[in-house]
């Protein structure tokens, strides 16, 4: 398989410049090493949310589930309770995952539901054209609020952290290389797999600059340890200015939803019809 | 008495175990050959209160409970104070001396026979159950046999308490056995849970909510043998994407809720509708708006139920009017929603959900598999545009093939397009499969006529009125139609049923008359409108009264 | 050119600016005495691709669009070749010398102007409007004018731009001036904004959501100056409890929102059904199902807006058909809203919300305020049984009452109750308020008759088909008749709109034809209807073609 | 005032021996002790959702809005922001405000609105009887998990305490003093005010006895110390054996949304005629 198979004919829309792209690229390589390292593209789907994020689903040529603003986890929960076969990835928006279906993202941690969320943090409603979301910062500027939002971001490491989340790291979309092993490492995770991508809009939220003069990479000697990782979290709150660690922050094993409700064999035509015959005649 | 007919009241607190008391009633009157139905009327709340079950075992089918009771079985003095007057003539009232005051009829001395055989206050129940089953002249065998199967817990200290009430009281009048084969008797909820299964189940997916909520307990405690999976996430909006996920994934789900959950799904059943997505949903309507009476019944949601969701997109509305009927409609749900690819709505309500009633185990639907269409299936194409409508169905993981399910307007591969023609066609695409739907419901017999069917006047109702409405119709020489399926609206069985009809009464429990404002869709127009809504069935007598006074 | 009509597009890729261009030109025809109309025409992403907008200035009021340009602003190729065959036979393209090839008309050298003014590539939108300026034989002076008030950044560099091309160009046909009054010139959603202002708006709450976002934007622009709140919550089930709120401590709450949004706000809606709390919603309609196109229209919503929510209650649902008319119903839906205690929802599509209209500043239906209830006001009884069902509204704190709103049935205090008489006597109650509702309605003209009011066939339509209806209905002589409320629905006043008719055809954009069947409740049984569901509006010439195949 | 006045007439209809009890008794007393200190009951508003919780709805006499289940923090802020001189009282329960409405339970403690919400943890659907809930202890066995829960609770302190709350405390039906002041700071408190309270359900879940036996009372020096809280939070997690401590864990002081968007006076209808003039003239 080429990089290029994975890519679909559709007319790409995101502005030029955009982090997407970068996304796209890093998930489009995890996928051929996955690939090629025995998970096979035609088992993952990807559930996309509604957003520019959620283009992913037109432009890449693999499964998915095109849903709707908000609610990748709990379609992916589905999917995956019934298929546990197959590999699911939520493609979702900070809008989309820190907003609107905010708590699929908590019960997804909790669960330690076997799936994948990438988040596209570029901190702002790309989409419908500029408004704060949950992690942009205090008084950002958009079109609901042209004097400055009035409340501060919360921290969506933290939170998963809390949740139960096995598996959570943070990713930019101009680190290609790191998001790519990013997100091998999480499909192959058995549990809750976070990614925060810092996604730069180059058009409503273009932090560029910043994240360049922040990032620095995680050291990865801890990654079990839960203070550790409450610290990490922490250093950065998405609001004052602070060193903005990157990679993987947290990872430990945990039983997962699907190992506790494992898939039943369904029954066959002729048993199903016996067992109905059974509750029947135990009521007369 | 009346022939082939009993009636039995039992009343007492909530946490008494009013519920279980009617249900082993009707389980014995099931026994004796009638043809059973049991009302259960209870506050929103867990202890205390006053709960009562009204149980009517008849030759006929009986739907409806009647205002007179046979037996009255009091647990508080409640029951006496408020259903005093429903006693017949000639029935007879069967109490807890303890708790009952000035009084005549059985008396049983629960306090005494639970401290004799150290039994908790729970126990109760048994005891009075035991008193009527004598005062009603069935046998201890039979009585010991159904105790058995309705009690599943201390199941010999039940027994010894009932057998000490037994014995005790005296028989007031011997309900006679009819010579019927037996039929079991299941509630509504317990019958759509069975039908489900039989519709090839392998996910149920709920967040609690009444009148539904017995449909995951009775299915949770099937899981093993179903080999099934009961799940309750954390709200209704988790619950149907969990089963629109497990659609994509080509395994069968269904959700069970009411009117406040089923808001927080349609923006879900919209997502189903134009990504061409199998669901079933059972909609338990309850008394609204909002909260309401969250534990007494309406029939106020025909309209949310059909057009619930942004956009238009066909869906299968199925109203049952028993539990035989709700049986039936969950597998042809479950199958008509899978071979078509939309989502499938049951349309229940608190009196059928919760409500008991015997049913024939024989009596089901031909089922509607999904036909494995002929049309080429490589290189696969999700929205094909067959001839149908119905494109093939493949599920991930298929080597070779990309499989995509979209909430817009996509192309026949599901990838997003926002082109007119595309749009227009795949619109169309939809609403060709609903006219097959529509040709298979046809065959369905998706139209009840009962009542005197040689009637020009019509009682015409839909969902739990059914069988109020059949007694009126039968008393009053009215014809009875009542539609199953209200969509795809079934226009041809509806005019059959229909045919040389020239009066129109509806008979619904709502407000604004939905079926008489529905059926105007279709060129019929109501004369009158018999409405009730103050969260309580119609009985069988206030309908008769209400049904003279519109004909007359 | 026609008489008195001229259309214009400007095309070019999203994040050029069409939407401000073409509102300049709009702006522009409108103060040379037109009364104009505009439709934007976006696919759902923000750089590149291709827009259009349409602007359309005529005598009469216009609301729907001509296929035939007499101007074709080009700043991309795509431009000229997806709209070459709308150019007029005596039209003009003016276009970007750089961009466009192939093409004759008049170039702008847009890249050399912007190179000599050092000015960046997005104001290459105020260049091809200079060079259109010229071309129309506007006069720089009025044209600098509407610049500078559309135009709020670098006002003086976008005018050296525009008038370099200006000075550049030729004039092509000089766009005569009409001797009326100048309206001004706004959007659907800024019109709604206005109107909700003028209701007495003090907090709107909205989740982003085309078409109906930039209600939000322009709210949030004016909270300085209106002194109101605007506040984007985590989901549109805050946004709308967060109106409910509001409406229990008295203060006057909007939300708007899209199909996708709506579905989550039913739950809250069945509440303000049942409280009785004021809520005003404007739902803006787009195509679905699902997100289907999220930027193009759709008229698919009227049974949701009419029944989204369990159970029965009365609400407002107001369909506008233009700006004017949208603010007219955003003040009245605020005014009955809070008088009545019940939800209300402007129903507007894509095409009202985000299309530009002239409107007539002083068209304003009659302030509905809140009459001072008669009644005794102590002890307070939030659920008083009034012979109107309007119960006094009084919010907290007040020394010595106890206000208490409930989402169950309730007794008059707003306690909780299960009973079966104050279930029915508060569902009559909300009921009669309705009955009074409709009332008023009946003496706010909702029902328009437009076209040719003589003629025995009626063109049925609702909301954004309106004007388009109107000018098929001139055109072929029929009759038009546009109910803008739907609910209540004012039988009186579409009986008389409807009088002398034999024959109906209904116009919408949508698939099933939801008005027709939704006037069949009422009696009336349409002929013929004529349906568009490709996310497009109908333009003039289509709907005269549809029409006259209908009538033939 | 007299307690009794601060009950309705309204039948109450718990089971006897509910923990509900113990929490309208507090309740009750910590309104008295605050109209003597200034803040008369006829502006305190409570909130309550659906659940055996919201009947506190009807047995209490102050002035109510008996919601939605889940819903009580967005209809509280709007009650707040629309008149911040009422003191808001969400009444919620584990169902309903770490279930189905979670995430506005995120967004208040995120947006540090200066309401009070009191959820009455008695970790089971009690209204709906006795399914588990997101902090019913893992294999709870309850009427949809009759083999026992598939799901670790998750711990509410700690998810309020990372979204932001400004005051956060553990309360016990059993003990109604510490209660009464629990609830009683927290409606003084400017900003969002959390108490997870262990109320007893008699009949679908009662543990009386792990509780009595399990509890402490948290010592109140480090109240402003964030490290401290999350021990404290983290202390026992409401799944494996742990003291259970209780009262006040968390205080801090932070500008409340209410705070940061000032209600704006009304526009005079005259001036609001104006502004509408002005805007149009503006377009012509
Ligand atoms: C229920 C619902 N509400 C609102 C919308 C409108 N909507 C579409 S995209 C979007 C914002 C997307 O923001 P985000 O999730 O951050 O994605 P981005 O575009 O930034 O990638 C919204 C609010 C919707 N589709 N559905
Ligand atoms: C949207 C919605 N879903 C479900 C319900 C049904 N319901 C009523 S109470 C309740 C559970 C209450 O549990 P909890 O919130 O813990 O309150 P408790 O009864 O334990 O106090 C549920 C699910 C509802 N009213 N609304
Ligand atoms: S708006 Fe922002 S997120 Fe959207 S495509 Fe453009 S750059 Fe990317
Ligand atoms: S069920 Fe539990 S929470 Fe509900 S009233 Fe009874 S004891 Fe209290
Ligand atoms: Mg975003
Ligand atoms: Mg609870």
């Amino acid at each position: 398989m080429k990089g290029e198979d994975l890519y679909s004919h559709a007319q790409v829309t995101w502005c030029p410049g955009c982090g997407n792209f970068g996304v796209r690229y890093a998930l489009r390589e995890a996928l051929l090493e996955l690939d090629r390292d025995g998970i096979p593209v035609e088992n993952v789907v990807i559930v996309t949310g509604i957003g520019q994020h959620g283009k992913m689903f037109d432009f890449m040529n693999i499964n998915g589930f095109y849903g709707l603003h908000g609610r990748t986890i709990p379609i992916a929960a589905g999917i995956h309770i019934a298929n546990p076969d197959l590999r699911v990835i939520c493609i979702a928006g900070d809008g989309d995952c820190y907003a609107e279906g905010l708590e699929h993202l908590v019960f997804g941690a909790k669960r330690n539901l076997d799936i994948t969320v990438l988040v596209h943090d570029n901190r702002v409603y790309g989409l419908t054209t500029g408004q704060y979301t949950p992690t942009s910062p205090f008084r950002f500027r958009g079109r609901s609020t042209p004097d400055g939002s009035r409340e501060h971001p919360f921290n969506p490491l933290e939170l998963v952290l809390t949740s139960g989340a096995t598996f959570i790291g943070r990713g930019y979309s101009r680190r290609q290389e790191q998001l790519k092993d990013l997100i091998r490492e999480a499909v192959l995770h058995r549990g809750f797999s976070f990614i925060d991508i810092l996604q730069i809009c180059v058009t409503y939220n273009d932090m560029t600059e910043y994240y360049n003069s922040h990032i620095y990479d995680w050291d990865q000697d801890d990654l079990g340890d839960f203070e550790a990782a409450c610290r990490k979290a922490r250093e950065w709150d998405y609001d004052t200015e602070a060193p903005i660690g990157l990679g993987l922050m947290y990872r430990s094993g945990k039983e997962t939803f699907e190992e506790l409700c494992p898939v039943p064999e369904q029954l066959k035509p002729g048993e199903r019809a016996a067992l109905v015959r059974k509750i029947m005649d135990e009521r007369r | 008495m009346m022939e082939s007919e009993v009636s039995v009241l039992v009343g007492g607190p909530a946490g008494a175990g009013i519920s279980s008391a009617g249900q082993v009633v009707a389980q014995l009157l099931g026994r004796l050959g009638y043809r059973v139905h049991m009302y259960l009327d209870y506050p929103s709340r867990i202890k205390g209160g006053h709960n009562f079950a009204v149980i009517r075992g008849s030759g006929g089918q009986p739907g409806a409970i009647r205002e007179k009771m046979d037996f009255l079985l009091a647990l508080n003095q409640e029951t006496v104070g408020l259903h005093r007057h429903n006693l017949a003539a000639d029935g007879v009232i069967v109490y807890d001396a303890g708790e009952v005051k000035n009084t005549s009829g059985i008396a049983v001395a629960i306090r005494e026979i639970l401290a004799e055989e150290d039994a908790p206050a729970v126990m109760g129940n048994s005891a009075i159950l035991g008193a009527f089953a004598r005062a009603a002249g069935i046998g201890w065998n039979l009585f010991e046999d159904v105790l058995r199967l309705s009690i599943p817990k201390a199941v010999a200290l039940n027994l010894a308490v009932a057998r000490r009430a037994y014995d005790a009281a005296e028989e007031h009048e011997r309900v006679p056995v009819l010579d019927r084969p037996v039929f079991p008797v299941f509630s509504g909820n317990e019958a759509i849970g069975i039908g489900l299964i039989e519709g090839e189940l392998a996910n149920y997916f709920s967040y609690p909510m009444s009148p539904t909520s017995n449909i995951m307990h009775f299915l949770a405690g099937l899981q093993e043998e179903a080999k099934i999976r009961v799940f309750q996430p954390e709200s209704e909006i988790a619950v149907v994407l969990m089963a629109l996920g497990c659609a994509y994934s080509g395994t069968r789900a269904a959700v069970g809720t009411s009117g406040g959950g089923y808001c927080l799904m349609t923006e879900a059943i919209s997502l189903a509708g134009v990504a061409e997505l199998p669901l079933m949903i059972v909609l338990g309507q309850r008394t609204g708006p909002s909260t309401g009476l969250a534990t007494y019944t309406a029939q106020g949601d025909l309209y949310f139920a059909l057009n619930g969701g942004h956009g238009e997109f066909p869906r299968l509305v199925a109203a049952p009017g028993d539990a035989e009927e709700a049986r039936a409609w969950a597998v042809a749900g479950m199958d008509l929603s899978w071979k078509f690819q939309v989502p499938a709505i049951l349309l229940a309500d608190k009196v059928v959900c919760e409500g008991m009633f015997s049913l024939d185990p024989d009596k089901i639907l031909k089922r509607r598999q999904e036909t494995p269409s002929a049309e080429s299936n490589s290189p696969y194409h999700r929205y094909a545009l067959t001839g149908s409508g119905i494109s093939p169905l493949r599920f991930p993981p298929v080597k070779g093939e990309v499989i995509r399910v979209n909430s817009h307007v996509h192309d026949t591969d599901g990838i997003t397009t926002e082109d007119p023609e595309l749009t227009r066609a795949m619109a169309e695409k939809r609403w060709k499969k609903e006219r097959i739907l529509e040709g298979e419901i046809e065959e369905m017999d998706p139209v009840n006529i009962l009542g005197a069917r040689e009637s020009s006047t019509a009682l015409l109702c839909w969902g739990s009125s059914k069988w109020a409405c059949h007694e009126a119709g039968e008393k009053n020489g009215l014809r009875v139609v009542q539609p199953v399926v209200l969509s795809p609206f079934p226009e041809k069985g509806f005019a059959r049923a229909m045919d040389g009809i020239d009066r129109i009464i509806t008979v619904e429990t709502n407000e604004t008359g939905q079926l008489s404002r529905f059926i105007r869709e279709f060129g019929y127009h109501p004369d009158d409108t018999i409405l009730k809504y103050d969260g309580r069935p119609f009985t069988v007598e206030e309908l008769d009264t209400r049904v003279k006074e519109a004909v007359s």
